[in-house]
């Protein structure tokens, strides 16, 4: 991964057009694992089918971790499932993504109060890049949350600044105006100081 | 065809009043009640008689009863060629809740079995692969009694919200 | 075509090296395409488009955004995998195919080398992928990866005897194993009056004889309904489960290079290689190699057509096809072609 | 006092076997799952290998584990039990909440009227159709072919746009309450319906010709996976891979609920056309052929249906049922699909057993799957078509 390794101090106009490229690429062709967990896994394999059709954008399923780009998290993540998860997470090579779809896996969705083996939110256990709500999405709400992440690695920098494999919000104003912050360097976040023990013993370990 | 009453009967005739309890009721199907050490020598009975021949199991189901104290299985029978149906229920004390198991009998009854011991703990003699199925291995306590405290950790992930 | 780069190029050595890269460029240009072409024939055989955003027109660009990114893709060796195979095999599989195109001749004014055994040396050569690949499954340490690995071997070992067996039925009429010779025995249009005078009109038999080759060809290319090695539903990816990046990328290089392999040799041997099909209308070094690659690509896309449409057989009758219906059939079939030659 | 093992057992792998030519024999391991293209879903298999021939196969299950039981304890409201319903089994999330619905009913002693009957029965087949098609086309998928999965795909969409519009919602419901519906079928419900009945008749046909009569997908699923009837039986195999068997039980003629009485269908049983009966063709075809007699369902359920009739009638404001036990079954997709509820004059269910049909299939798959390929355990995990959101609740 050498590129993506070697951050640059400064800005040039061969690196810029560098990262274009790059970042063109990886957003070009964003290549899922081919995995389902619940009732989700049924609507993802609906955007996969022929009226939707995630071909279009170049996405296409990989069963194999070591070739996928993107991991969608498609269901309910049960305490019994999450350490396969984080292997499976773990298994794929970089530079690696994480959609999040459907509330459970968000946050425990409909299981969030009573369910006692269910792990609420896939990110105590892998950083997720898009969040996609809805129980299940809709076609059309993943494949947005696919826009959303292909405008999150457009911003992408071989420059220092957004630190890409930290969590980012998008702010999208409309049009091509989108700003792109580390969730830890907003307002919001340092007023609310949210505290993920488990996602950041998970960084701290692989070295971000 | 017959009614529960009729089987009752038949039931009484061979094994004796003792181990049988017939509990008819006005709101729901009747049911009989059976001692926990009998049951499998009343399912073999009840599979195999000519004019019963419940040949499968719908159902089995673990069930805590919080007041009593007590732990019980809840059988549903069927027959596919008789065409009639029967409950049979055995109930034990919630600390040591011991069942014959009825693998051997109805197939069925082997991951229905793991399962009432997953979430209730009620243990099942002679069962050949007694586990948790649905929950881990190392899972604690038995989600499904009325007095379940669930873990706060589980492998370093929290539990509750 | 070597004597002309000879003459632009003093130096020697760089004149053969430009004449030894022509097929890659063809291999990559054509990857690149096929892939493209793959993923469009199978949106549009299942009610759907395909690539269409990337790059603008009908997704033009998919191929090359997929090749930037897989360079940039970390290149994972598994801890416990055997790290010096591991990273040989997808080089030597890529070698294999790519080192059989010298004895294609892409036209008649191109061929990579004259060898006299040309069909021998293509049927060799190939025979390393399979090498690779048990070298890919096995220094993966996966099972799955390992399983694929071991069907592989079987596959392709069992498939090489039919192959081997309507070739010669071939080398029987033409008499020669050089593929040059092959192609221009099959020039001119006097079959029936109007028809080329392609291999595939010669008897009723050659055509029987193309048909189990055809077969033989999607087994060892290991294309749908045979594609067992690397069979997504059952064995994840078979003996790539392991392989990412670029690594990877060459099994998929090596897998298309193959497939237009194949079927240039499948073009070669029945349907008249670079010659033209309308006698000396368009005929000429330029238009021979548009028109082998055209047939060639053809091939590819029934190829294609198959994989989108049928299921995938399992390996006991993989093997019962070839060993019980395929290979009795050839060699009847070469004696009859045998007997077919004697007598007209 | 029984031993109970706590923990899994170790992985035995048996010492190596001299074959008899010199060269050392092993059996491998290998799990299939949680993690693999053709589990449908989270379902783990730990597979005996000699060679490539099953020795033995151990289904894990509980990875998708969502605690329905202790929902619908805790909800504080019968009603609120109906979507944990919907997502247990997420393919037919329509016979799953007609199943609690009927239950609840029969508790309570409520009598929905007609319009509603007919609604519900026009959803639910319309559900079974929707549920067997990707069953089908999943199964076309696990033998490697690709197409057939898509175009089956397609005509759920039209399905689902039909239930999209009466209740909102794609996937999960929530359209059918306990004593009526969430509201009444739009306006050009009966029209819909109709057109999609007739663009879907010739599928059926085409989808033989790509699929079900093609010489490879018979090669591989014919006299494979082979389920004998006692053994279906006696391990409470439900539902199409019973029929497949070739025993004639539908509880939608042998205990019929509903109105199902009121219509002319047959009950498909599998034959051994391709092979013996209870393979995994037998299991694949009767699913397709029963879409078939759906149709005729819907088609007499769209003729007799009034067009009067509040939706809401009945439908309880409190639901509290007096104390009583019940248990229910229906006939959704998979098979036998039985609620046992115990309620104690609360306001919510003091215990809810799901008894799910998928659950009690799987429970089949070690015993068919011994001498099999590889390769066949992924047909007859196919064909035996599970939904681990049933499975493991």
């Amino acid at each position: 991964m050498g590129f993506l390794d070697t951050q640059y101090k400064d800005s040039n106009i061969i690196v810029v057009s560098l990262e274009k490229a790059l970042n063109w690429a990886r957003k070009s062709s964003l290549w899922y694992m081919q995995f389902g967990l619940a009732c989700c896994a049924i609507e993802m394999m609906a955007t996969a089918a022929s009226r939707y059709d995630f071909d279009r954008f170049g996405i296409i399923p990989r069963s194999s971790p070591r070739q996928a780009d993107v991991m969608i998290v498609a269901g309910t993540v049960t305490l019994k499932m999450a350490t396969r998860i984080q292997r499976l997470y773990e298994q794929m090579s970089e530079p690696r993504y994480v959609i999040s779809m459907g509330s459970c896996s968000n946050c425990g969705g409909p299981y969030w109060e009573h369910g006692y083996h269910v792990l609420k939110g896939v990110d105590r256990v892998v950083p997720v890049d898009v969040y996609v709500p809805g129980c299940p999405p809709r076609p059309e709400a993943l494949l947005q949350g696919f826009l959303h992440l292909q405008k999150k690695i457009m911003n992408e920098s071989l420059v220092e600044g957004v630190d890409p494999t930290k969590a980012v919000v998008i702010e999208d104003q409309g049009g091509e105006n989108v700003e792109i912050k580390n969730v830890d360097e907003t307002e919001e976040h340092k007023k609310a100081q949210i505290e993920f023990p488990q996602q950041d013993a998970h960084r701290k370990k692989s070295g971000s | 065809m017959k009614s529960t009453e009729e089987i009752h009967k038949l039931l009484v005739d061979q094994f004796g009043e003792e181990t049988l309890e017939y509990k008819p009721d006005e709101k729901v199907d009747p049911w009989i009640v059976v001692a926990a050490g009998k049951i499998q020598e009343v399912a073999k009975f009840l599979r195999d008689e000519t004019g019963l021949r419940f040949d499968s199991l719908m159902c089995l189901s673990g069930v805590h009863y919080e007041k009593e104290e007590q732990l019980g299985v809840t059988y549903h029978l069927a027959s596919t060629s008789e065409k009639h149906k029967l409950t049979l229920k055995v109930l034990m004390p919630q600390e040591d809740a011991q069942v014959q198991s009825v693998e051997q009998i109805w197939k069925t009854a082997d991951w229905h079995e793991r399962e009432a011991f997953d979430m209730f703990g009620i243990r099942f003699e002679g069962h050949p692969d007694h586990r948790r199925i649905l929950c881990p291995d190392d899972w604690e306590g038995y989600p499904l009694r009325k007095d379940y405290k669930v873990q706060e950790f589980y492998r370093g992930m929290k539990v509750e919200y | 075509m070597l004597e002309f780069l000879e003459s632009v190029m003093p130096a020697g050595p760089m004149a053969v090296f430009v004449f030894s890269i022509i097929p890659l460029m063809i291999i990559l240009l054509y990857a690149l395409f096929a892939i493209w072409m793959e993923r469009k024939v199978a949106g549009h055989i299942q009610d759907r488009l395909g690539p269409m955003r990337v790059g603008g027109w009908h997704g033009w660009a998919q191929t090359i955004a997929d090749l930037l990114k897989m360079i940039q893709k970390e290149d994972i060796v598994p801890a416990k995998a055997d790290r010096f195979f591991f990273k040989m095999a997808p080089f030597i599989a890529f070698g294999a195919s790519y080192g059989a195109f010298v004895a294609i001749p892409l036209s008649s004014g191109y061929i990579g080398s004259m060898i006299d055994v040309g069909v021998f040396y293509i049927v060799a050569i190939t025979s390393l992928l399979s090498i690779s690949i048990i070298m890919a499954g096995w220094a993966s340490n996966n099972k799955w990866s390992l399983l694929g690995a071991m069907r592989t071997a079987a596959q392709t070992v069992s498939y090489e005897v039919p192959t081997i067996a309507t070739i010669l039925s071939v080398v029987l009429v033409t008499g020669t194993l050089n593929l040059m010779e092959v192609t221009e025995l099959q020039s001119g249009n006097s079959f029936l009056g109007f028809l080329p005078n392609w291999m595939i009109f010669h008897s009723p038999f050659m055509v029987i004889a193309f048909v189990i080759f055809f077969v033989a060809v999607l087994a060892e290319s290991h294309r749908v309904p045979f594609d067992l090695p690397e069979s997504e539903s059952e064995l994840v990816g078979g003996y790539q489960t392991e392989y990412s990046g670029m690594r990877w990328g060459l099994f998929m290089l090596t897998e298309y290079a193959d497939m237009l392999l194949l079927s240039l040799v499948t073009v070669t041997l029945f349907f008249g290689g670079w010659n033209s099909p309308f006698g000396p209308f368009l005929d000429g070094p330029f238009w021979g190699a548009f028109w082998m690659l055209l047939k060639g690509m053809i091939v590819v896309f029934v190829m294609m057509w198959l994989r989108w449409t049928l299921p995938r057989l399992r390996v006991d009758q993989l093997m019962n096809l070839c060993w019980k219906y395929l290979i009795p059939l050839s060699f009847v079939n070469l004696v009859l072609i045998a007997l077919w030659e004697m007598i007209f | 006092m029984t031993t109970v093992k706590e923990k899994s057992p170790e992985v035995s792998v048996t010492p190596p076997v001299d074959a008899g030519n010199g060269l050392k024999t092993q059996e491998m391991v290998v799990n299939m799952g949680p993690q693999h293209p053709s589990t449908h879903g989270v379902l783990r298999v730990q597979l005996t290998l000699n060679g490539e021939i099953v020795v033995k196969a151990v289904p894990h299950i509980g990875y998708l584990h969502r605690c329905f039981e202790k929902h619908s304890e805790e909800m504080d409201d019968y009603t609120k039990v109906i979507p944990y319903v919907d997502r247990m089994d997420y393919v037919a999330a329509m016979s799953n909440e007609l199943g609690y619905a009927i239950a609840m009913e029969r508790m309570m002693d409520i009598q929905v009227n007609d319009r509603v009957e007919y609604i519900r029965v026009i959803m639910a087949e319309l559900q079974r159709i929707a549920s067997h098609l990707l069953a089908v086309g999943t199964f076309g998928l696990d033998i490697g072919a690709f197409t057939p999965f898509l175009h089956c795909f397609i005509e759920r969409e039209k399905i689902l746009d039909i239930f999209e519009k009466a209740s909102g919602a794609r996937l999960l419901y929530n359209y059918i309450w306990v004593g009526g519906l969430m509201n009444d079928v739009p306006a050009d419900f009966k029209k819909d319906t109709a057109a999609f009945i007739k663009s879907f008749r010739p599928q059926i046909k085409e989808l033989n010709d790509l699929l079900s009569d093609n010489k490879i997908f018979v090669e591989r699923t014919a006299n494979v996976g082979v389920l004998p009837e006692k053994v279906a039986i006696n391990y409470g195999v439900s539902g199409p891979s019973l029929r497949g068997s070739g025993v004639k039980w539908d509880l939608r003629r042998d205990d019929p609920y509903s109105i199902y009485d009121r219509f002319d269908f047959d009950v498909i049983v599998g034959e051994g056309r391709m092979g013996t009966v209870g393979d995994c063709w037998d299991r694949y075809i009767v699913r397709v052929w029963e879409m078939e007699e759906s149709l005729k369902i819907i088609e007499q359920a769209l003729d007799q249906m009034p067009d009067e009739g509040d939706v809401h009638e009945a439908v309880p404001k409190k639901i509290r049922p007096p104390a009583a036990e019940i248990y229910c079954r229906t006939e959704t997709p998979r098979g036998e699909l039985g609620y046992y509820i115990i309620s104690n004059k609360k306001t919510s269910p003091y215990r809810v057993k799901a008894r799910a049909p998928s659950f009690v299939n799987l429970s089949v798959l070690p015993a068919i799957s011994v001498g099999a390929m590889v390769a066949d355990m992924v047909a007859i995990i196919g064909s035996v078509d599970i939904v681990l959101g049933e499975v493991d609740r």
